[in-house]
């Protein structure tokens, strides 16, 4: 069981939480105005990468705040987390 | 008037019977229970309202009659007197006017149980994933998290320990065997 | 008496507590402190099963958790019995009742022992081979028969009597293993008041040394030291001790499961306890301090009851004081061994000892034994065991320094104990995802990196010599607490002497006799020559084709020799070919542990409402809808639901009905931009609702397919009263919340469940509103004071409520909302009230009928996940102005707006008396040939009280176009006729909501 | 390639065995060949298999960056049904399950396809009329698939707890008679075995690096870790790391990878008929010919290549056993293990061309491939040999994502496949 870094509520085991997978896909400010493929690609279409990741987490049965995580889809270390809005600092937790 | 007189009788989803065993696991008797959300600054800026702490860190529980539990950077758990509900809900529409915020009663949303005394966290700890020692879990700490299968809020009281457990109502039967069940781990102990 | 091989004295076995097992049927005395085996051995009993596929006899091969061979069903009463218990690892307790498994009719005389006759054909592999004819063979004749022959114990065939505990816990350091190292690490890391955990898998803490009976360490007695850190480690608050706890699995980040045994052992259990405990151990550290399993020697007949591991021999002689032969040959290719035979001896043993290496490669260990007046025979291999229940003796023969076989000779004994060397037990460091190092000079994988928060000290890294393992062991507690402290431990100095041999030499023909590699198993060494012969050439391979290191044991005993045979043969390098990847768990773990508390009335919370109680007194039937527990009809006398539903919805038509919606899911949505977030999540449009009224809502996934619906009250200008249905509400609101928080963080607005804030009471039929006048106050009912899709606030019975004018029934109707804990009380007082109106009590199944009737969808049921609003006929109600909404530009994908859709219609059979089947496909043409194409499906279908018929919801390819056309529907046994028509049957126009 | 029989089985029994062949080779790669399959599992090596078999084309490798199946092929609980939904998925498990019935004489390797029935229960309103669609659906289909009462599901299922009093009652169950298991190893060896025979290079320890393209952006071979190996036609089956894969050759995919984790029982006596799945209460549970409980749990909810998964996960599934089976609750766990699945939107394969032309791809399966890998082979290899889908797997393409025609069976039947 993953030890998620909230960035509210610190470390919390996986089972507090929701994953909502892969994070930074916008959803289009006008999906009117954007062909079926590209509407496609941001609804279905995936990286799904191996190794490093950054992915969205919903502490569900904590704070319930959405956050994002950059975690190595190899080894699972989670190297940080950060809130909505925010920049990984890309330099992994102590 | 009217309303108090013809007033039906609650039956609240618990019998109040406190276990006999160490712990005591106790159904805790009805509250007023409001859920406050408001932007973190509007927070900050009045300090309190009706008399309820809003600076508080998150994850933790302001002690005294009118009791506020920092859930999240925006929600707070109001509880207070199951008689003041409506004072309540009147005086905080009151202080916060036409700022930004969403008062939603929920007196009868929640259950509340109190687990106390020796082996209370670990009879917690059969359900509860989190780290309920004094360290990681003092006096004054509270946090929605898991029992089990059932989603609760955990507020530590005191040091007796005492656990006040705060669930869904449809989950208090759950919730309640289930600290019942883990406590029979301890039937006869030393307290 | 206790046996005749008990030895007269020594051991840690408590003489003033005799116990009493059962064997086969035999009563057989012992003391408090054997195990099962060791018992069995104080009476000379070795032959105690049969092996998985020759049914070979086997006897015991060592004394712990490695054990392959000895596994015992054990009963324990009623619903206490379960199969393949370890008998090394088993605790004597008095009455404990236990048998020998896989033979038949007995374990002297066992039919299945002629596969070993026949074992030149069941080679490895074989039934990949054959088998395959005739073709229906298979599964009817020669598989039931592999089955019978497999499968070594029996199930247990009743519900199980114990219970089982869960704790997750939180510590420091967790040290795995409390011998010598982990003891050393405990005491290290627990200085400076960190929380530290030591668990251990056996009865009694201490590890190696609770049988060394020579070493000293700081001058003491090995045992009297392991006292002394228990004392000290007990005396501190900061430390947890875990005996009879089993760390099985190594997890992500530090999260360590341990089975801890707390009443197999125990005489008289306490009813309260349970049986076994799981911990989940969130550790900020690990030290792995988990000793090394000693490796058998492959020879002929190897596996004969009597032989046992050497170190097995020496654990059974000093820590049980039992003698498992009075003539024992010892057979290694390293020092450790002569320990063995050095404390065998002590103990009156006569000793003979085989060494392969020859007399210039032993060390001073060989004149300290040849001091002690036993024969040792060094540069000697072993060509074969004798015997067949028990061995009997040892064919040896000298073996030049070029590899030349002499002549042999037989060496009596009634038992044997040899040691192939030491495989540290790396498995919880590979679970971790640690990186393993061969390690040449030890013959064995090693820790190499740790991936995780831990660290490897003693045996478990290869560390052999008493000393090192200590002061290892130390720095590594200390280290994992923070710290940097190290301490030199004066212990007495360990041979480590060794030279690897797995496979010993021998002038047979190896494709002729049968070395074991695998005992539980019954893979030889030619088994693994054959594999390899076939292009099996990966561990991994070989190990699937032979089942090599499958077994219940895990292959501890097994992997080494395996794959040393490979590399071997293929003259490669071990690491090579691989080391097999360890998985969790480290031994077997029974799944009551695994669920622990998760079973009856805690396997799954069951969700009732306020008024649940009433209606079970009234004796209503429920059935569940997620994990709420919903009434579903209300039978009177010995009605079934058919003729208890047609009552229902007759008197909702004609009368009034009260019907329990408290699991409606309710979400209260608050702030300035409610109405504009709203207009993005619904595909309807909210700017223009006006407080005081209700709109039927709906709404989609990104994907342009209906995610939920439900009745919407506007409160006030900021504020609605959202409504989901019951197995959506969870679903919504985090729906709600993603969008909210991730895509519109701007937006004023907050969300609040209040789904169990309220109890619903639907009140619904034509005399709802003279039912609840009198009872309600503050609220106008009049018609056009309080119209259909209105919401009203004030108070019934006394109690607050938030009063909706909606209907599901297509009947005048009232949903009553009230403070959850006043539900019952006000239900009962409406309920009152009826008996002059005729209210009846209904349940969800007529819910359904009535509103089928109508033609109203339910989420979930008409939908399914590709269903979209126009599929429903539901098209007018999107909001097209608005720019976007959540799904809006999914319902512009081609295939979403292609013709041929399935619609939904509503369905009539020809004869109408025959209700279909919900799910029925429906078809153009019963006489097509097959495959044939469904038009679509029935999706609600139902006995019609109102329309003295059965009528049915579909959704159906084209359908509106269809309406009028005949289709065929199936039925459990054929086809049936019926014509398409619009989904609605009764009040077609709507009128009786507005009564 | 020497025939497997009882016969041959015995004489080697005589010769101590000494004359069994390798069953299959350990090749160098050569410069070039027809067609490469990237990734030997079962549905790599049986793509290989019918290429050589029906297509006459033999001059293929198949690369495998580990050990042949040691991927999923290997991982399984090797449910066997074709009791699908929709007709698409219909044709396709039913395609496989028809070849299935004769694969051991086919490949003349013993597979232990075991027709013991696979009985799905239902335990509420939702079920019943899901299993129903399904059930009728079916029998348009010409697939066996038969609805029976809690009675009837117990006749068939002894151990099977029918109490009302169970958290989630029996309402009632569906069995596909046919549907089974089959011993997994064997079908990958078997179909290595037989196109082995036919001349396909089997070469393990071999990972492609990469994709050489013409000007026209048209395959024209592969980088790989033995060396450039020239080919106009690709088909990549590499499962969990078919996003991994078709990145090296610029693509992404709708596909998320996540680990699927199973176990095992201690064995024991023979004890369980059949296979029993519960979508409801979430378990899937056989025994193996060798006696142990084979018990399919669920995905963990993060993307990962790591085969490992946590421990809350097989938990989830083993309450759900013991609530079904409370007899099972002293048995005890010999072995967990994780698979890496790549899970498409709509729970559906998706096999056929992709955007670059000579590259073809066939994933997507999700937790249920290896039911489908006879037929997912045969019609992949259709696909590749032809240039075009065969008709069986020509609505599962990549252009569906696009147009919305989805095959949904997870969505429209809520049941695991």
């Amino acid at each position: 069981m993953l030890l998620i870094p909230c960035p509210y509520c610190g470390d919390r085991p996986e089972i507090e939480f929701r994953g909502g997978g892969e994070a930074h896909i916008a959803r289009p400010s006008d999906p009117q105005t954007i062909d079926d493929q590209a509407w496609a690609e941001f609804l279905f279409y995936r990286t799904n990468p191996k190794g490093l990741m950054a992915e969205r987490w919903n502490h569900a049965h904590g704070c319930q705040r959405w956050f994002n995580a950059l975690r190595d889809t190899v080894s699972d270390r989670i190297l940080e987390s950060y809130k909505m809005g925010e920049k990984p600092i890309g330099g992994g937790r102590a | 008037m009217l309303e108090t007189v013809n007033r039906v009788t609650r039956a609240t989803a618990l019998a109040a019977t406190a276990s006999a065993g160490t712990p005591e696991i106790a159904p805790l008797p009805d509250a007023a229970r409001f859920a406050l959300r408001l932007r973190p600054a509007l927070a900050s800026e009045m300090g309190a309202v009706a008399g309820f702490p809003l600076d508080l860190a998150i994850n933790s529980a302001s002690s005294g009659p009118r009791r506020s539990i920092r859930l999240g950077p925006d929600e707070w758990l109001l509880i207070g007197d199951a008689a003041e509900a409506e004072a309540i809900a009147a005086e905080i529409a009151q202080a916060f006017g036409e700022r930004f915020h969403a008062l939603v009663e929920i007196s009868h949303r929640n259950v509340g149980i109190a687990v106390r005394g020796a082996h209370a966290a670990d009879v917690l700890n059969a359900g509860c994933p989190l780290d309920l020692a004094a360290a990681a879990f003092p006096t004054g700490f509270a946090t929605r998290t898991l029992l089990g299968k059932a989603e609760i809020v955990l507020i530590r009281e005191d040091d007796a320990p005492t656990y006040r457990v705060e669930c869904w109502r449809s989950f208090a039967p759950y919730v309640h065997g289930f600290l019942l069940e883990a406590a029979r781990d301890f039937d006869g102990a030393q307290t | 008496m206790a046996g005749r091989n008990r030895l007269p004295k020594g051991g840690r076995v408590d003489r003033s507590k005799p116990v009493s097992i059962v064997f086969n049927g035999r009563t057989l005395a012992g003391f408090a402190g054997d195990t099962v085996a060791s018992l069995l051995i104080a009476h000379d009993i070795h032959f105690v099963g049969r092996s998985f596929k020759y049914h070979r006899p086997r006897g015991f091969l060592s004394h712990g958790s490695d054990e392959p061979n000895a596994l015992l069903s054990v009963d324990r009463g009623p619903g206490k019995i379960d199969p393949n218990n370890r008998a090394t690892v088993a605790e004597a307790r008095d009455g404990l009742v236990t048998h020998s498994q896989n033979h038949w009719p007995s374990l002297e005389f066992d039919i299945g022992a002629i596969n070993d006759v026949l074992s030149p054909v069941f080679v490895a592999g074989f039934y990949y081979k054959t088998f395959m004819w005739p073709r229906r063979f298979w599964d009817s004749v020669y598989e039931p028969k592999i089955r019978a022959a497999a499968g070594l114990g029996r199930a247990p065939d009743a519900p199980d009597a114990d219970r089982y505990a869960n704790r997750h816990a939180h510590c420091d350091v967790l040290v795995v293993g409390a011998g010598p190292a982990g003891l050393a690490a405990a005491l290290a890391g627990s200085e400076t008041g960190k929380r530290v955990f030591l668990a251990d898998e056996q009865a009694e803490m201490g590890g190696t040394l609770l049988h060394d009976l020579t070493s000293a360490i700081d001058g003491k007695p090995a045992q009297a030291w392991v006292a002394e850190a228990l004392a000290e480690l007990r005396s501190r608050g900061n430390v947890t001790l875990l005996p009879r706890s089993t760390a099985f699995g190594y997890y992500n980040h530090n999260h360590i499961a341990l089975a801890e045994r707390l009443t197999d052992h125990l005489d008289n259990a306490p009813a309260h306890l349970p049986r076994e405990r799981l911990w989940q151990v969130r550790a900020g550290e690990v030290v792995l301090a988990t000793g090394a399993h000693e490796r058998p020697l492959v020879f002929a007949d190897n596996d004969r009851p009597g032989i046992l591991l050497a170190e097995s021999v020496r654990v059974f002689v000093n820590r049980y004081a039992v003698a498992p032969g009075r003539k024992v040959v010892f057979v290694t290719n390293g020092a450790s061994a002569y320990a063995a035979a050095l404390d065998a001896a002590a103990a009156g043993i006569d000793v003979t000892l085989v060494d392969v290496r020859p007399e210039g490669d032993c060390g001073p260990e060989l004149a300290a034994l040849r001091a002690k007046g036993a024969t040792v025979l060094t540069g000697h291999t072993v060509l074969a065991a004798a015997g067949t229940r028990r061995v009997t003796g040892l064919a040896v023969a000298p073996l030049s320094p070029a590899g030349k076989i002499g002549t042999r000779k037989t060496l009596a004994a009634d038992c044997v104990g040899m040691s192939g060397g030491w495989t540290p037990s790396v498995h919880l460091f590979s679970q971790s995802r640690g990186k393993l190092r061969f390690d040449p000079a030890l013959d064995a994988f090693v820790p190499d990196q740790a991936v995780q928060a831990q660290r490897s000290a003693g045996a478990a890294n290869g560390r052999y010599d008493l000393g090192e393992i200590l002061s290892e062991g130390f720095a590594a507690g200390s280290a994992a607490a923070g710290g940097d402290a190290s301490r030199a431990f004066t212990a007495t100095p360990t041979p480590t002497g060794f030279s690897p041999v797995r496979v010993l030499p021998t002038d047979a023909d190896p494709a002729r006799v049968k070395a074991f590699i695998d005992f539980q198993n019954d893979v030889t060494a030619k088994d693994i020559h054959l594999a390899v012969r076939e292009g099996f050439e990966s561990v991994e391979h070989v190990k699937r084709y032979t089942t090599t290191g499958m077994a219940t044991d895990q292959g501890k005993s097994s992997n080494m020799n395996a794959l040393g045979l490979v590399a071997g043969i293929l003259e490669k390098p071990l690491p090579a070919v691989g080391t097999t990847t360890f998985r969790p768990p480290y031994t077997p773990v029974t799944f009551g542990t695994l669920i622990g508390p998760s079973r009856g009335p805690l396997f799954d919370p069951a969700r009732k409402t306020p008024v649940h109680g009433w209606a079970e007194e009234q004796g209503a039937r429920f059935e569940d809808v997620g994990l709420w527990k919903r009434a579903w009809y209300f039978p009177r006398g010995d009605e079934d639901l058919h003729e208890a539903v047609a009552r229902e919805c007759a008197a909702v038509r004609q009368h009034v009905g009260i019907f329990d919606a408290t699991t409606l899911g309710k979400i209260e949505i608050v702030g300035p931009d409610a109405a504009e977030f709203m207009n993005r999540i619904y595909v309807n449009g909210w700017l223009k609702l006006e407080p005081g009224r209700c709109r039927y809502g709906l709404m989609l996934k990104e994907d342009g397919y209906i995610l939920d619906d439900g009745v919407v009250a506007r409160l006030a200008v900021d504020r609605f009263h959202v409504t989901t249905t019951t197995g959506g509400a969870p679903r919504v609101l985090a729906h709600m919340e993603d969008y909210l928080q991730t895509e519109w963080p701007e937006l004023n607005v907050f969300l609040t469940s209040t789904t169990e804030q309220f109890a619903v009471i639907a009140v619904q039929g034509p005399k709802a509103r003279e039912l609840i006048a009198p009872l309600v106050t503050g609220i106008d009912l009049a018609n056009d004071a309080f119209p259909h899709m209105a919401v009203r606030t004030g108070f019934i019975c006394g109690v607050p409520t938030r009063l909706f004018r909606v209907s599901f029934t297509g009947e005048l109707g009232f949903e009553i909302n009230v403070p959850a804990d006043y539900g019952r009380a006000v239900w009962e007082a409406i309920f009152a009230r009826g008996g002059a109106f005729g209210l009846t009590p209904y349940g969800t199944e007529t819910m359904h009928v009535l509103r089928a009737e109508r033609g109203f969808v339910i989420i979930g049921q008409e939908t399914d996940g590709t269903v979209t609003p126009d599929d429903l006929g539901l098209g007018g109600m999107i909001a097209r102005a608005k720019p976007d909404f959540v799904g809006k530009r999914s319902l512009a994908r081609p295939d979403l707006e292609a013709p041929g859709r399935k619609q939904l219609v509503g369905i009539l059979t020809d004869d109408p008396t025959l209700v279909l089947d919900e799910g029925a496909q429906i078809v153009a043409d019963r006489d097509q040939p097959i495959p044939i194409h469904a038009l679509g499906h029935v999706t609600s279908s139902y006995w019609s009280p109102a329309c003295d018929r059965s009528i049915a919801l579909a959704l159906v390819e084209g359908g509106r176009e269809r309406i009028g056309s005949e289709i065929f529907v199936t039925t459990p046994s054929s086809f049936t006729k019926a014509t398409v028509t619009a989904p609605a049957f009764f009040d077609a126009a709507g009128e009786r909501v507005h009564a | 390639m020497r025939r497997f029989s009882l016969k041959s089985l015995i004489s080697e029994a005589f010769n101590a065995h000494q004359g069994w062949e390798r069953q299959w080779r350990t090749p160098e790669p050569k410069a070039a060949y027809d067609a490469v399959i990237v990734g030997g599992g079962g549905h790599g090596l049986a793509t290989a298999y019918y290429l050589a078999k029906e297509h006459g084309i033999t001059n293929i490798a198949v690369i495998e960056k580990g050990w042949l199946g040691g991927g999923n092929t290997g991982r399984n609980t090797t449910i066997i049904r074709s009791n699908y939904l929709y007709e698409e998925s219909e044709a396709i498990y039913e395609h496989a399950m028809k070849l299935w019935a004769g694969l051991s004489q086919e490949l003349n390797y013993n597979v232990m396809y075991s027709q013991r029935g696979v009985l799905m229960l239902a335990h509420n309103s939702h079920d019943v009329q899901s299993f129903k669609r399904h059930v009728y659906a079916n029998r348009l289909a010409g697939i066996d698939n038969e609805w029976l009462t809690p009675d009837e599901a117990k006749e068939f299922c002894p151990p099977l707890n029918i109490s009302p009093d169970l958290r989630y009652p029996i309402v009632g169950a569906a069995l596909q008679r046919r549907g089974g298991v089959a011993r997994h190893d064997a079908v990958a060896w078997g179909f290595a075995r037989g196109a082995d025979a036919m001349g396909v290079d089997i070469l393990q320890n071999c990972e492609v690096t990469g994709f050489r393209r013409d000007a026209g952006g048209a395959i024209e071979g592969v980088e790989t870790s033995k060396g450039y190996i020239a080919t106009r036609r690709v088909g990549v089956v590499a499962a969990g790391h078919t996003s991994v894969v078709m990145a090296r050759a610029g693509l992404r995919m709708p596909l998320e990878s996540f680990p699927l984790q199973a176990l095992v029982s201690e064995p024991v006596k023979p004890v369980f008929p059949c296979v029993v799945m519960s979508n409801a209460v979430h378990a899937y549970i056989s025994q193996s010919d060798k006696g142990e409980l084979v018990i399919g749990a669920g995905t963990d909810q993060y993307i990962s290549y790591s085969q490992q998964g946590g421990l809350h996960v097989p938990i989830h599934t083993l309450d759900a056993i013991c609530e079904l089976f409370p007899q099972f609750s002293r048995m005890r766990m010999l072995r967990s293990w994780g698979g890496i699945v790549d899970v498409t939107p709509d729970r559906s394969p998706i096999i056929g061309k992709t955007p670059i032309p000579g590259l073809y791809v066939n994933c997507g399966w999700g937790t249920g491939g290896f039911k489908a890998t006879p037929g997912s082979g045969n019609v992949f290899a259709w696909t590749i040999a032809k240039g075009e889908p065969h008709p069986i797997n020509a609505p599962f393409t990549l252009d569906r994502f696009r147009t919305g025609r989805l095959i949904d069976e997870a969505a429209a039947a809520a049941v695991a496949h």
